[in-house]
């Protein structure tokens, strides 16, 4: 079994390597750098956090409304629906009127949920 | 390194208690940052994204504008007058002069009055124009609007430079008439100017006025009501956008006004298009005064003979002369006590007064919305601090 | 060296971790974590047991894990809103604060 | 020799493995494309920053740059060497390691993107039976990546740039997901090859793609609008939204890191616009039945300078958005009009073809779209006005 | 707009008050109320809402200072309100306390026209220099107001947020009163001039 | 309808893209090293001292009255009075600005000096590519660097220096008669005597 | 060899995402053990779950958990006590339902089959098995996850109205 | 190396750049200036990136927001004594390497505003400036002119050896003393380290000499 994982994923896992390769090259060759000509000088004002050039004040521990909340919650529901609707829409060619009602029923199930929420106010950035 | 203010550690504590109860951030929008039109600060309290309290900071550009100007001669805080509102140096110009002339009774020859008109119309066009598009700039457009507006800016900054020998820093009125006159050809070139200046208008319309995104953005954002523009004594077209009737050049008819036929914009809601839309629309209508300045312009001379550049002394007395600037009402109150030096010089700057809704127009606005109702202040630091 | 017993090893270890995450640690969303864990363990066994199972064609095994992701998510929702609820009344997202305050 | 011309990389590719030794050959047959799809798209960022500068600059009556080497074409190098020696500040209350993970994570995903990208006949690195499905897994970790880099940074704007960069991206993946899915379903494949193939055919002169269909054509705008703010380009540029929150959640990043960021949003940005051509612009396929003589490829890299220009052109022409208008449009326009051109392209199967299949199905199409947005200009009160003047 | 006029309508609206009319000797011809503190807010309050007045709009807030010396320049206003009773003012010369002044002008944008001009004074530059504000009835003060509060030092009895507006807030000088000296930062002065170098002397 | 504000807004765009490979409208920019725009008469960025003939120290218009000293609102200008005189432009005995410096660091260009001065001695220079890294040398301009010949004021703003030619000429022409009639009067000269030998201005005429 | 890496990296995952102070880095650790499960999946042929695992796990619910975290601030300031007051006996327990976990496993039959070929799972067969033999759970999962948004809705927009 | 040599070798087609001129030719071709706007001046700055003037041509249009990914702190305007706290704490909070270009009057001397209370005489008080631009405000020109004099400055720096410039040597600091507001005046008033000039005592005398003292005997 593994020669078919590897076969089929080997050429994603080189391009990972690569990717991770090319993005830290050059973080690399920056280091080289900063060691050989140009050293890192390091500051309790210049490694201090920028706010329009004031002292930081506060931590930067924002407390987000409730919003981003009830969005994510509608983002996961439909993602998750997006996984169903996926092997759906492969198999959608050969399916009969039946299944594909199925998947209307299906998909309004999850729309009378969306129009709940968009009644509720949910969708409504405030 | 311990730089909080005192008002700022108050206000932090009463925002850290807050924190406890309702999680707010404060946050300070400048004075370094790409949308306060300089070193402007905004204390923003955010509920989320809205704001709940704003308060404004200055004096990041306060240069002592008024205490040098009663140190020097009368003369001499002329080109200081052109750095308060630096996008405008003609119409302040203009004002101070036109105080200095209040105060000391002189007439001002015909043609210089012309002169005054045309420059100080090109230059409310080259304001509205960067206003517009620094407003822009401020809703993210990438520079092209403003790109668009600094290119017509430019084109009328030529006309300054031939007349006044500078971009920016005129130094072209005196009391009692101008510096020099026209250079030749420049009446010529400047009706050039004038009849193309529609056609970058139209573009710009078509660009904006019309997109749904700059819709969104504008409409029913930072409404101004009436009352509360004229309780906080806002000017200029922020004013007008707010549905009040109230144009110095039709209120005081000061220098030759009321020879022109032009109509002042007024806007309903009061909100952030209707400030966009009036300064368009007033541009259109400062087109149309300066073709007929530009058409009914005397011959004669540009000063007045009996005022003296140097050794200038008016009368013990004080003056209060305002024009209507690009930005609103601007006012020079003059105390003079008999000696080539003011008493006291006070600028009235449009722009400061004009921050005084701020507040009450961003909150519950969004950071976004707040930096664009900032915008359509039109406010330069110049003149906020002085 | 795959073979079903290192992944059901692998699967009761996850299982083991989320469990013992979600028993000591104070934090209800870290409490959440374990148990989403602990279902990720539980989807790993399917996934094996069609994997190595007697009827691979009939993909049960596959099907289920997709609708315990569903599930899964669904919990995952309601959990995590119950927590900010929670939280949002007695400002805490710590358990044993939350014990001791019901008592 | 058209053929050849077509399949010029895939023969060189078999001719430089072929004469290596057998034991590197399994590893350089993907050791080279990996290094072509590094090297490639490396490039293509490198020219789309030089092109989206100058195209940006001529739009705004300027050059743009234009002295850095011949008409400025070097100036991304000159950019990149100074990035690499300007030093590198981390901020010291920020969280040192998901700061450095950061932007190589988003790196690593956005090249990971590129393994189920058909760039041309035969020239894809790894034809996955489920590869949209890969695509929208891979490119959901980005989102992740910037909110560790907005949230390591500990900084009030760039955290409040990253909340504002996943909500906006968490919002928009949706209708991405759902716009896609139509073509998955006249396809029946997820297979990205299997999709570009079925778009092969020509009907006369005109290509089988799925955009020239009511339901492609719906799809395909959506899709794009969906893909200009997931990959958060102007107008929905709000995480970074410089006149708001100064740079957004790359805010504290300085020399090479950041020079990461605009890479791995580029790369994202070539991706979705790639997966775009892919599922809607028959991929390599040509756009009229004469020009099959050019190679694949060249038509792949053609139709995606052409949408890194549309991206330019709509960057240096629109505002942005604010974040509430954003959201909204995102679940009250985008979100039913996907769910919408889904059950149009169900009904476009089960329609005998024709007129009337057209018909029914850009009626499914339009009425909603008037409807929608009619509905959304009214909710948010947009209106020309008309100004009174005082005399 | 008759300054006799509107003195003897503000003082029967507002019962009790001593408004005087200071005479502005410039050409301008802009004379001026001077307020007396106690009376101060009802007449502006009358002043706003006055339907034939209806000064609704407060263009200027000015702080002025007027030093305690035998200045000239107070006497010349003096001299000026008595016209030509020049032995007179010589003897009153002899002691005139400086003060703190404020400034206001005001415009109707209903009415449209203005400005009237109101003036407060302060009883001395150094311990009483409190008057009252003005912003509860023309919000336009509020920063202005500030301002002179800053610069000069009055200090706005019921200023809703008295604050120093332009100078931080460890700064303890008025800076913008005349006798207040300047920080000695001239070390570097390539072309040195007499008031520059007065400064520079004076500390 | 939504999105076609939008659609206006690119074709715009699109037409300023175009337009800038085909008008110049829509290509303003001018590459400023190699290209240059041309100078307004009117221009004026820093003072210049004007001399006349082809040496600075003779021809220096200056007299040193200080006027722009005292008028110069940001006072940048340093004078420092001469203790002899030597005969100025017009011929007339005149003192001589010793010490003659600008902080153009300082100066606002604001052509205060120029409209005060009633010698025509100060002018305003066009020349603005004056960057340089030496805050305190290179930006204290003395006698040498601010004298600039009347060739060059007539080059730079021709208009101008042609009326003030005239203005000068046509003194210069009321002094010399005055000189004349002074001379048939009296055989000796005004004031030869304040006239220093060692001083520059006589040994260079 | 491959199985034993990604193994190693879905439990060091797991246990950091539990032992971490910091919860982002918990949910940071948490995202590397599902993509590590998800690589699990992708190696025992599920090529269609390990997506979906990502996508759903990493791309969702990750995010999820983060708004949870950032929502509920005085958590990701850490708290001196990380761990339950009872962390021993629960910590036993784990180690026990392991240790009974190891034991079954390693004595289970089920563990000496013969390994059968990899099996089949396209999508094609995915999407024809879920829309015939699965379709009733298909819509019990639609009312589900209906359910599930307008409860998790529910419980968060109260206290949006409230904080109103 | 040689100029001559290096012309005849370029003439020859021969790629003769050796590691520091491309390291200079890098650094100079990239200047992204910070976004960075104070008064007067700034308006002009804003008109050089504007379609008449273009800095963009130098590739330099990249305005950065956060002094992170900037290079060049253009001071376009008066520094006020409120604000040189914060325009020396963004300078800090640039990463080396750095240039700063004091652009008009004001951010030079103070200029016309020398003589007010807040307005600090020169921002190389506090920070050291690479480029002065006179002029009030200078023209967009005259930005590009100081532009390109920083380019020139970049190109002859050396990368080893005892002249090399501040950001390359480990000994030099990066970040300077940031002023904090006192009861009067900023305190400390100016960076001793920094500001080389003594306090001109005998103020009449100006400090530099005059050569072609015609008068002087």
């Amino acid at each position: 079994m593994n020669t078919i994982f590897i076969d089929i994923y080997r050429p994603i896992a080189i391009l990972m390597i690569a990717a991770v390769c090319f993005a830290i090259s050059p973080l690399v060759m920056a280091w080289v750098w900063s060691k050989k000509f140009s050293p890192r000088k390091p500051g309790p004002v210049k490694n201090a956090t920028y706010e329009c050039g004031l002292e930081s004040k506060g931590a930067a521990l924002i407390h987000f409304k409730p919003e981003y909340y009830l969005y994510a919650i509608v983002f996961l529901i439909f993602d998750v629906e997006a996984i169903f609707l996926l092997p759906f829409a492969v198999a959608f060619s050969g399916l009969s009127v039946g299944a594909s009602i199925a998947m209307l029923i299906f998909l309004l199930l999850l729309v009378e949920g969306l129009i709940w929420t968009w009644q509720k106010g949910v969708l409504t950035w405030v | 390194m311990e730089m909080i203010a005192p008002e700022d550690q108050r206000t932090a504590q009463s925002a850290a208690t807050a924190k406890s109860e309702d999680a707010l951030l404060d946050i300070s929008l400048g004075p370094h940052h790409p949308s306060t039109h300089g070193v402007f600060r905004m204390d923003v309290v955010l509920d989320g994204e809205r704001v709940v309290k704003l308060k404004p900071v200055f004096g990041y550009l306060h240069r002592n504008h008024e205490k040098i100007a009663e140190s020097v001669s009368y003369l001499a805080s002329m080109p200081y007058t052109d750095r308060l509102d630096y996008m405008c140096s003609l119409t302040n110009n203009w004002a101070y002069a036109l105080t200095v002339e209040k105060l000391a009774g002189i007439q001002v020859p015909e043609r210089a009055e012309y002169i005054r008109v045309i420059t100080a119309e090109l230059t409310r066009l080259q304001n509205h124009a960067s206003t517009i598009g620094f407003l822009m700039q401020e809703m993210g457009a990438s520079g092209t609007p403003l790109m668009y507006a600094f290119r017509e800016r430019e084109i009328i900054l030529d006309l300054f430079e031939s007349l006044t020998g500078s971009r920016m820093m005129s130094n072209y009125m005196r009391f009692g008439g101008c510096r020099v006159d026209l250079p030749y050809g420049w009446l010529k070139q400047t009706e050039k100017v004038v009849a193309e200046f529609p056609r970058f208008l139209d573009e710009f319309e078509r660009l904006l006025s019309s997109n749904e995104i700059l819709l969104a953005r504008t409409q029913g954002v930072g409404v101004l009501s009436k009352k509360l523009a004229i309780q906080g004594g806002i000017t200029g077209p922020m004013l007008r956008a707010s549905g009040v009737n109230y144009d110095i050049r039709k209120v005081d008819k000061y220098g030759i006004y009321d020879r022109f036929d032009f109509r002042v914009p007024i806007g309903e809601h009061g909100d952030v298009y209707d400030r966009f839309m009036i300064r368009l629309l007033e541009m259109r209508e400062s087109l149309k005064i300066l073709t007929q300045a530009l058409r009914d312009i005397t011959a004669g001379p540009i000063m007045d003979t009996k005022t003296k550049i140097r050794g200038f002394r008016p009368k013990a007395g004080e003056a209060y002369g305002r024009i209507e600037s690009p930005k609103g009402e601007l006012g020079f109150f003059l105390i003079s006590d008999g000696s080539p030096q003011p008493y006291r010089y006070r600028v009235r700057p449009p722009s400061l007064i004009n921050l005084t809704v701020l507040e009450d127009m961003c909150l519950g606005a969004s950071v976004a919305d707040t930096v664009v109702i900032f915008g359509t202040v039109d406010i330069v630091l110049g003149e906020v601090d002085r | 060296m795959t073979s079903l017993a290192s992944c059901l090893l692998l699967s009761a270890l996850l299982f083991s971790i989320g469990l013992a995450g979600a028993l000591i640690r104070r934090n209800a969303i870290l409490v959440l974590i374990g148990i989403e864990l602990m279902l990720n363990a539980a989807n790993l066994n399917f996934i094996a047991f069609w994997r190595y199972g007697p009827n691979p064609e009939a993909l049960t095994g596959m099907m289920f894990v997709i609708f315990s992701i569903g599930v899964a998510a669904a919990e995952a929702a309601v959990g995590l809103a119950l927590i900010i609820s929670l939280y949002r009344y007695i400002k805490t997202a710590d358990i044993d604060e939350v014990n001791s305050m019901r008592g | 020799m058209v053929e050849t011309a077509d399949q010029l990389f895939v023969i060189l590719q078999h001719w430089l493995v072929g004469h290596a030794p057998a034991s590197l050959r399994s590893i350089l047959s993907v050791l080279l494309p990996v290094i072509a799809i590094l090297v490639v798209f490396g490039l293509l960022f490198a020219i789309t920053t030089i092109l989206e500068r100058k195209g940006l600059g001529r739009i705004q009556n300027r050059y743009g740059p234009n002295r850095t080497g011949p008409f400025g074409v070097l100036q991304p190098i000159a950019d990149a060497i100074k990035s690499l020696t300007k030093e590198d500040v981390v901020p010291q209350a920020a969280d040192k390691i998901v700061h450095f993970l950061a932007p190589v994570v988003l790196v690593l995903a956005a090249f990971s993107i590129y393994a189920v990208m058909p760039v041309g006949r035969n020239m894809v690195l790894a034809n996955l039976d489920a590869g949209v499905l890969y695509f929208f897994a891979v490119s959901s970790v980005m989102e992740l990546t910037i909110f560790m880099a907005g949230w390591s940074s500990r900084n009030k704007y760039s955290l409040l740039g990253a909340m504002r960069a996943i909500a906006q991206m968490i919002s928009y993946e949706v209708p991405l997901i759902l716009a896609s899915i139509t073509v998955i379903m006249a396809a029946g494949s997820m297979s990205t090859v299997t999709i570009v193939e079925k778009q092969a055919g020509f009907t006369g002169i005109l290509p089988h793609w799925f955009v020239f269909t009511p339901w492609g054509f719906a799809g395909f705008i959506l899709f794009m609008i969906a893909a200009t703010a997931e990959s958060n380009r102007s107008p929905f540029d709000l995480p970074e939204g410089e006149s708001e929150i100064i740079a957004g959640y790359y805010i504290e990043y300085s020399g090479f890191k950041f020079a990461l960021f605009f890479l791995g949003e580029y790369l994202g940005m070539f991706a979705i616009s790639g997966l775009g051509i892919t599922l809607f612009l028959g991929g390599w396929s040509a756009p009229l039945s004469f020009l099959t003589w050019l190679p694949s490829y060249l038509w792949f890299f053609a139709k995606l300078l052409a949408m890194i220009v549309v991206f330019i052109w709509i960057r240096g022409t629109l505002p942005r958005m604010r974040t509430d208008q954003l959201m909204n449009f995102a679940w009250k326009f985008m979100l039913p009009m996907t769910l919408l051109n889904l059950v149009t392209a169900g009904v476009w199967r089960f329609l005998p073809g024709g007129l009337l299949r057209w018909l029914v199905c850009s009626f499914l199409v339009v009425v909603p779209y008037v409807l929608l947005g009619r509905g959304l200009m009214q909710g948010w009160k947009l209106e020309k006005r008309v100004y009174r003047f005082a005399e | 707009m008759n300054l006799e006029k509107i003195k003897s309508d503000i003082e029967a609206a507002v019962p009790g008050c001593n408004v005087q009319i200071v005479v502005n000797g410039s050409p301008s011809g802009q004379h001026s109320l001077l307020l007396e503190r106690q009376h101060v807010f009802e007449i502006a309050k009358f002043l706003q809402d006055d339907s034939e007045l209806h000064l609704d709009y407060c263009s200027n807030v000015t702080g002025v200072d007027w030093l305690d010396t035998e200045t000239s320049e107070k006497v010349k206003v003096q001299r000026l309100v008595d016209g030509v009773e020049q032995e007179v003012e010589e003897i009153r010369k002899t002691r005139s306390p400086g003060y703190l002044e404020a400034v206001y002008h005001l415009y109707s944008m209903e009415k449209k026209h203005g400005p009237l001009v109101l003036r407060q004074r302060t009883e001395n530059r150094t311990d009483q220099i409190n008057l009252p504000s003005l912003t509860p009835i023309w919000r336009s003060a509020e920063f202005q107001e500030r301002e002179i509060f800053d610069l000069y030092g009055i200090i706005f009895e019921g200023h809703p947020d008295l604050r120093r507006i332009l100078m931080w807030d460890e700064f303890e000088d008025h800076p913008m009163r005349k006798d207040y000296i300047e920080p000695n930062d001239y070390e570097y002065e390539p072309t040195p001039h007499d008031a520059v170098l007065e400064k520079s002397m004076q500390h | 309808m939504l999105g076609e504000g939008i659609a206006k807004g690119l074709v715009e765009t699109a037409r300023n893209f175009f337009g800038s490979y085909f008008t110049k409208d829509r290509l303003t920019t001018v590459q400023y090293p190699e290209e240059r725009l041309p100078q307004f008469e009117a221009a004026r960025n820093f003072p210049f001292l004007v001399y006349d003939g082809g040496d600075w120290q003779a021809g220096l218009r200056c007299v040193g009255c200080q006027i722009c000293e005292k008028e110069c609102p940001p006072k940048c200008i340093y004078i420092e009075k001469s203790k002899d005189k030597k005969p100025d432009a017009v011929g007339k005995l005149q003192f001589y600005p010793a010490v003659f410096n600008i902080d153009v660091s300082v100066c606002m260009s604001c052509q205060i000096c120029v409209e005060v001065c009633p010698f025509e001695a100060i002018k305003m220079d066009t020349e603005f590519e004056l960057s340089t890294d030496d805050r305190f040398g290179g930006l204290l301009w003395d006698k040498a660097q601010l004298a600039k010949s009347n060739e060059h004021y007539r080059k730079i703003h021709p208009t101008e220096a042609a009326e003030v030619d005239a203005r000068l000429a046509e003194e210069k022409a009321k002094v010399d008669a005055k000189v004349k009639a002074a001379a048939e009067n009296k055989t000796t000269p005004t004031s030869p005597g304040a006239v220093q030998p060692g001083s520059g201005a006589s040994s260079t005429q | 060899m491959l199985f034993t890496i990604f193994a190693t990296i879905t439990v060091a995952g797991a246990v950091a995402a539990m032992s971490l102070r910091n919860l982002v880095h918990s949910v940071l650790a948490l995202t590397l053990a599902f993509a590590g499960l998800a690589v699990v999946y992708l190696q025992l042929g599920a090529q269609f779950i390990g997506l979906a695992q990502i996508l759903v796990y990493v791309g969702a619910v990750a995010i999820l958990i983060v708004f949870a975290i950032l929502l509920t601030r005085d958590a990701e300031a850490t708290p001196k006590f990380i761990v339950d007051r009872s962390w021993k006996s629960s910590g036993a327990v784990a180690i026990a339902s392991f240790g009974v976990l190891a034991w079954a496993i390693h004595h289970s039959a089920a563990s000496r089959h013969a390994v059968p070929p990899q099996p089949e799972a396209t999508m094609q067969q995915i999407g024809n098995g879920l829309m015939m033999r699965f379709a009733l759970p298909l819509e019990i999962i639609g009312l589900l996850l209906t359910a599930a948004l307008i409860g998790a809705v529910t419980i968060a927009i109260h206290e949006k109205q409230e904080t109103r | 190396m040689d100029p001559e040599l290096k012309n005849e070798l370029s003439r020859q087609g021969i790629f003769t750049t050796t590691l520091e001129e491309l390291y200079n030719w890098g650094r100079k071709s990239s200047v992204w200036p910070l976004t960075f706007g104070l008064a007067c001046c700034a308006i002009e700055m804003i008109a050089t990136t504007m379609a008449r003037y273009d800095l963009a041509r130098f590739g330099a249009e990249i305005f950065r927001p956060s002094p992170r990914q900037a290079d060049l702190m253009i001071v376009a305007g008066t520094v006020t004594k409120k604000m040189a706290p914060q325009v020396v704490r963004l300078y800090n909070q640039m990463p080396e390497p750095k240039y700063v270009i004091a652009m008009g009057a004001c951010a030079i001397s103070g200029g016309p505003f020398k003589q007010g209370y807040n307005v600090l005489k020169g921002i190389d008080r506090y920070i050291p400036v690479d480029v002065h631009i006179p002029g009030c405000p200078p023209r967009p020109e005259a930005l590009m002119d100081a532009f390109i004099t920083l380019q020139k400055k970049i190109a002859t720096q050396h990368l080893t050896g005892v002249d090399r410039p501040r950001h390359l040597n480990p000994d030099a600091p990066s970040e300077f003393i940031v002023p904090e507001f006192g009861a009067h005046d900023l305190e400390p008033p100016k960076n001793l380290k920094l500001w080389h000039i003594t306090s001109n005592s005998s103020p009449k005398i100006p400090s530099t000499a005059d050569n072609n003292e015609p008068g002087k005997d």
